[in-house]
């Protein structure tokens, strides 16, 4: 019963991340959404492997916690680059 | 050589943690990759004694102690500002003084900050760092030197 | 006796965790700009998480699958704080939301 | 309320597909698919697909964004208008969904234990691939040993897929000079330091990942997805250049044979030994045990040809310079 609140708080959490990134408004705030929203995916598969009492899905979040961050480096490589930040538009203010 | 063994040891803790199957196959198979990742790391130079000296490893688990009791303290702050009915907070920029020699205790001094809710590092210079912080509170706790104090004890003959 | 505190403890720690996790979602839609924002996501990385894998591994005993909750915990504080930090330095570096200074790069 | 976290998280994802469809800043895009894979990821684990999902995972987490986001450097930012009309682009979709959705109508109920395909050979999977096979992990029994040829087939994909694009790279590449070195990122010393503590980490995950697909989700196609991203991670951090000293494009292409020849290898001598092609029964004289070293090369075949196409993948669109 708790584990199941635990759950929908975070579906609850995990729906308002999914509207910041959508509304952003800047690129930024999306990619913390994005990021944000791993983390909530992480614990949010931890819950329910115990809610459907099989545990070892642990693996997956596991690997969500260790290597979700690379995309965030990689935007910043492109960044640096200057690739990708050329064309400024709407949130360059 | 020295953290060659200390990344072996790790390494295997590591994967003995993970597997649950102390069979003698999987076993071996984990001798061969624990031996592959560290042939691996020393032949790209991924980390070396800089990375995770070993008197650090024993003295890490006190500043973790004090850093989670900040990480509360902070956490109730932040929750304190996010139900407030009238949103009062003063969002700054500001910078901390990093005095440290090392690059390894600079790093773990920006990221407590970011740790923390309520301040985030958003630049590391040589001995400064750029701090967000989000309301008065906050920036007051960046000014006092508790933080520093530790840190200095962590760097103590590193 | 036991076994019944440590299933409240669970519980808990179980709500406390929902509660924060809802928190940071509030903190995320209702603070003002990105840079604040960021400290909302600090909330959801850093207590939020705590709580939930606490409160998860006190009912998982103690065995593998409370070693691999913790290892979870352990490395969400490794990456997180370094993503808020890339995040908030290349927001920085390209000079979003710095409004009142003169320091600001056009690029 | 398992259904009801199944139809949530489907709803979730109808609204994030919707929202990557009308965003026009193709970065953005980048982003809120990320967002979507992490979703599926999550969907595949409440269907109990957990195999599905680690591959989601690693992919999702590891790979697929940063081999989008290259592309886009390639490119440009915005999407263009559409010129056209919207009209005939419309009907075609309506039409074939409204087929699709026709043709439903005649499919068994969802999880309906009547329907065809669960009376077909998913019964001898389940009840006696551990007796024929002797893996607690079922998935891993049909991926490697039952349908070997799909999984075959498959690594032949991956590895045409590498190959087509690295030709297809090649003749957009500039002059050895006008090579774009996107910066690396090693004068940041937090995320230096940072990665030189996970990236050890993550590649013995990586190898955890490819020797337990006996027992747990894993195997080689995520096992080598997650190997390539430490090493992106590493030339992310440390330097490109640092990477091609340890894996210079002839080596890596050399691996993405190996891995290949190695599965068809394993098939081939099986065929030797008197068995058909990938029946592993012949490979030891106990029918379990050869089966067991049958799967372990195999997955170590597609382990090396995924790690070594993934990664080459990366380092040659990290190669190619913006045409102007």
């Amino acid at each position: 019963m708790i584990l199941a609140i635990t759950a929908i708080a975070l579906l609850v959490a995990m729906a308002m991340t999914l509207l910041r990134a959508i509304l952003g408004p800047s690129i930024f705030d999306r990619i913390l959404a994005a990021n944000a929203f791993g983390t909530k995916i992480v614990l949010f598969l931890g819950v329910y492997g115990f809610l459907t009492e099989r545990p070892d899905f642990l693996d997956i979040a596991l690997l969500y916690a260790l290597i979700n961050f690379i995309t965030t480096l990689a935007i910043l490589r492109f960044f640096e680059s200057g690739v990708l930040f050329v064309k400024s538009d709407e949130e360059s203010n | 050589m020295k953290n060659s063994l200390v990344l072996s040891a790790l390494l295997a803790l590591f994967w003995l943690l993970l597997s649950g199957h102390y069979v003698v196959f999987t076993l071996i198979l984990g001798l061969v990759s624990v031996v592959l990742i560290v042939w691996l790391n020393h032949k790209m130079g991924i980390s070396d004694e800089h990375t995770l000296p070993v008197s650090l490893l024993k003295r890490l688990p006190n500043y973790w102690r004090w850093l989670f009791v900040e990480i509360i303290k902070s956490n109730l702050h932040v929750v304190k500002k996010i139900w407030q009915p009238t949103l009062d907070i003063e969002p700054q920029f500001t910078t901390v003084s990093s005095p440290f020699k090392t690059n390894l205790v600079k790093v773990i001094h920006a990221n407590s900050i970011t740790l923390t809710p309520g301040t985030v590092t958003v630049a590391v210079d040589d001995h400064v760092l750029l701090v967000h912080a989000l309301t008065k509170q906050t920036l007051d706790s960046l000014n006092s030197t508790k933080m520093n104090d530790k840190l200095t004890t962590l760097e103590k003959d590193l | 006796m036991w076994e019944l505190f440590i299933l409240y403890s669970s519980y808990t720690l179980l709500l406390l965790g929902s509660f924060l996790s809802l928190t940071f979602g509030l903190g995320l839609l209702r603070f003002p700009d990105f840079y604040s924002r960021t400290h909302a996501a600090g909330v959801a990385d850093t207590l939020c998480a705590a709580l939930i894998i606490f409160g998860l591994s006190l009912q998982s005993g103690f065995n593998l699958v409370t070693i691999k909750l913790f290892l979870i915990l352990i490395f969400l504080w490794f990456t997180s704080p370094t993503s808020s930090f890339t995040l908030a330095s290349t927001a920085y570096r390209s000079g979003y939301g710095i409004k009142n200074n003169s320091s600001k790069r056009a690029e | 309320m398992e259904q009801a976290i199944d139809i949530i998280l489907l709803g979730f994802l109808v609204v994030v597909a919707i929202a990557v469809v009308k965003q026009r800043d193709l970065f953005a895009s980048v982003i809120l698919f990320g967002i979507y894979s992490l979703l599926s990821a999550a969907i595949f684990v409440s269907l109990d697909a957990v195999d599905v999902a680690f591959t989601e995972a690693a992919v999702g987490a590891g790979i697929s964004s940063i081999l989008i986001l290259s592309t886009l450097a390639l490119t440009s930012r915005n999407e263009k208008p559409s010129s056209h009309s919207v009209f005939l682009p419309l009907m075609v979709v309506l039409v074939t969904g409204a087929t699709l959705v026709f043709g439903t109508l005649d499919m068994p109920a969802f999880a309906d234990p009547e329907a065809p395909v669960h009376k077909h050979v998913a019964p001898r999977y389940i009840q006696d691939s551990y007796q024929e096979v002797g893996m607690p992990n079922i998935v891993t029994s049909v991926l490697a040993s039952y349908r070997g040829y799909d999984t075959m087939g498959e690594v032949v994909v991956i590895f045409t897929a590498g190959v087509a694009v690295l030709l297809l790279l090649s003749s957009v590449r500039h002059k050895e000079d006008e090579l774009s070195n996107l910066t690396d990122l090693k004068h940041h010393p937090i995320l230096l330091n940072v990665a030189q503590i996970l990236i050890p980490i993550i590649l013995l995950f990586a190898l955890y990942v490819q020797f337990h697909g006996d027992y747990g989700p894993g195997g080689g196609f995520q096992a080598g997805v997650i190997f390539a991203a430490g090493f992106i991670l590493y030339a992310m951090i440390i330097g490109i250049d640092e990477i091609r000293k340890t894996f210079t494009p002839k080596y890596l292409h050399w691996l993405s044979v190996t891995g290949v020849v190695l599965y068809i290898g394993v098939g081939i001598v099986t065929l030797l030994l008197g068995g058909e092609f990938l029946n592993y029964n012949v490979l030891a004289e106990e029918k379990l045990t050869g089966q067991h070293w049958g799967i372990f090369l195999v997955e170590l075949g597609v382990g090396i040809t995924v790690t070594a196409t993934m990664l080459s993948l990366f380092l040659s669109f990290s190669e190619v310079r913006r045409t102007p």
